[in-house]
């Protein structure tokens, strides 16, 4: 199982009966792979769908149905389709239950970089400031260092998506809520060590007496 | 007096530097033949108002190929490398905006009303230099209209008169930018009498459009 | 679980005092076994939104028979003399907003907006009191965004998860107020099974519809 | 032909074919009947419609579709319905090229009041002034006086619907373009004389040489 399949795994355990999900481009993507069909769970992509489905056969696409990275998707029955402003009223709007997100970094106050590294790759911010602004859960699925390098860091040094404090952090190696105290470390990942991810972080991180083990989907 | 036009008639109508407002997302709701005659009349310096770029070779991707943008203003370029290119060698201004943000700006532009107040982007590089606004303890931005000269917008369907319905995720910014444009130019799949798209199912409306393009059309 | 319930059921939920939102204009997009059952349990001490309060007899102005309402956000009461009448006798409070501010602020509660910036009201008595911001050399009232604990709409159909589409000019606020309530109660004329309103025919999705109600459910 | 019929059909030359019209309810509902059926004039509802019609037989109304009084109407082939929202970006964007409004008062700067009297009539103003604010012409439809008190003032002692100058008032007696300089009397009706107007209005009337003699829609 590769890092990112951890992640996905564990950020699925994370989503209820009901929800209304969005889930970024990448890694998010896969977490819908490890739900059962039967979740009860209502996906929207922020191009204007709730009920988007994996495409069932490659033969099957239409050009009108696409998710926000363009790709060709499937729709459910009782499936809706809306315009962008209503896309994003749902989202602002405190009507997305869950938003599952990529980072940069997050650091000490829980605050998220994820949309641009200056003078390198500055791709826009699409709909990630409102999708962080307005979710009534923001989770950051992220490789847990770059290249070596902390994310999870003192203070963020990219430019922020928002102000706003995320709920959780998944990581391969560790699952983090931060708090209005710090990053508490909720979960270390089957196999690594507290000090492993305390190593692997810049950032300060409170133990509880007993961090849980990772728990993964099956 | 009939709205049908050709592509080229329609496409003749866009002055130079235009103010252009193009639906679609990453291509979906693109309106294909008007870009591909924007293209092939050269029209140039062209600002447009969009989501994105799509990517190089698709939609609006085909507009940045050709040279023909002078500014941007969208939520995300990064699918389209040859738009972050232009805008690093700083021959492409590019104006990142939130894409819900951009959405109620283009409705707010098309709706009479000044802007809206957002708390999407306090205290990021998106707000800077924005006006603010304190209600109830919590700060807004003040996100202000944004208009164009011409809007070109793809549908599934137009009824004679002008009434769209859209399709799926092609739907997206086109019914926003149906409002918000002075001269406002669509590109349906279909064209069907008056009285055959029932009311309810109408999204926007004909007032609202001012050209219809068919492949076929004499004009 | 299913979100189909009695009326009666649903109309329990419905605390006194209660902030409504209630779709219609002039009666017309209503939901009738809704404000009949309002009554029958008599709940009072009502803030009520909506467009109107139609006419004695007719839609809203039941409740405002019924002595049910304390004060009533909307754009027009000239149809119900009732409701001047306890205006006037200060046993009723009465907020006018132009209709078209009022649809605003509904559709920025819903929305995640501070609210809009309109030129409408500018130096009239509903701009009184009002914030203002300058852009571009034209003022604007800043509009705050509206919600409420509970909306109460109608629509043409609903289907089990609770998608709707409207009807015509019942439609109104409907949509708007579906957006902008903690609980969103729906009165259908019709339940059809799940898939069968096509994804581009809903125009409120599911997820903000809590309950439908339906005149023989059991619960 | 009584006042009401001479205002209503004079408004009537004043729409255009092409022209996306409102209507107030009253007097200014009566002008859609000085129209040919053929006038390529588009008619709003503020409740949500475009392309309403007068109802052709009572026993064909339905209760989904009223207009802004609640009545029931028709609907012409290409009519489209929509929520409250979009009627008023319609109105308010500029979209509609004009609105007729009953007054009780217009003053020397062009100013309405139409929509109450303090401790008399408290309507509200419903989609007045959005109407006034946003339209592209606004004309204003009424009586030259009111109980033989003028309507036309020097100052709208009454609450204003707007600060916005209204286009064009039509009255039995006269039509009056508000303009910079003040009020020009650009017509008097068959029959009435630059001095019966100028003796039925309280407002300075600027007279050009030679005020037409007010048109009638057949």
């Amino acid at each position: 199982m590769n890092e990112k399949e951890i992640i996905a795994r564990r950020v699925a355990l994370e989503l209820k009966r009901g929800d209304l999900v969005n889930l970024g481009i990448g890694l998010p993507t896969m977490v819908a792979n490890y739900l059962p069909s039967d979740a009860g769970i209502s996906f929207q992509s922020e191009n204007g769908i709730i009920g988007m489905s994996a495409l069932p056969d490659p033969g099957l696409a239409g050009a009108d149905l696409t998710d926000a990275g363009g790709s060709p998707i499937g729709a459910l029955p009782g499936a809706c389709a809306f315009d962008s402003a209503l896309s994003f009223a749902l989202i602002r709007g405190g009507h997305l239950d869950v938003t599952v997100l990529g980072g940069l970094q997050v650091d000490e106050e829980g605050q998220l970089a994820n949309w641009m590294v200056p003078g390198k790759m500055v791709p826009g911010m699409g709909g990630a400031m409102d999708l962080v602004s307005g979710a009534k859960r923001v989770i950051v699925a992220m490789t847990h260092t770059a290249k070596g390098a902390p994310k999870i860091i003192k203070k963020c040094t990219l430019p922020l998506t928002s102000v706003r404090r995320v709920d959780l952090v998944v990581t391969e190696m560790a699952v983090i809520q931060p708090t209005e105290e710090g990053l508490v470390l909720l979960e270390t990942a089957p196999g690594v060590t507290v000090d492993q991810v305390i190593a692997a972080s810049e950032a300060k991180l409170l133990i509880p007496k007993v961090p849980g083990v990772m728990g993964i989907a099956a | 007096m009939s709205k049908v036009s050709s592509v080229a008639a329609a496409v003749e109508q866009i002055p130079y530097g235009a103010v252009l407002m193009i639906g679609g997302f990453m291509g979906a709701g693109t309106p294909p033949l008007l870009i591909d005659e924007l293209v092939r009349q050269g029209k140039k310096n062209l600002t447009v108002i969009a989501n994105d770029t799509a990517r190089p070779g698709v939609g609006i991707g085909k507009l940045i190929d050709a040279g023909l943008v002078k500014k941007v203003i969208a939520s995300h370029i990064g699918t389209n490398p040859q738009t972050q290119k232009l805008m690093i060698a700083c021959e492409l201004e590019v104006d990142l905006v939130p894409q819900g943000t951009l959405a109620e700006r283009v409705r707010a532009g098309g709706s009479g009303l000044g802007g809206v107040l957002t708390p999407t982007g306090v205290g990021t590089t998106a707000g800077e230099g924005k006006k603010t606004v304190e209600l109830n303890g919590t700060t807004y931005l003040v996100e202000e209209a944004i208009k164009a000269d011409i809007a070109l917008i793809s549908a599934r369907s137009a009824d004679y008169s002008g009434n769209l319905r859209y399709s799926l995720t092609s739907r997206n910014f086109n019914p926003l930018m149906a409002l918000a444009a002075e001269l406002v130019i669509a590109e349906p799949n279909e064209i069907v009498p008056i009285g055959c798209i029932e009311p309810d199912a109408v999204v926007t409306p004909h007032v609202l459009v001012d050209v219809i393009v068919a492949k076929g059309a004499e004009k």
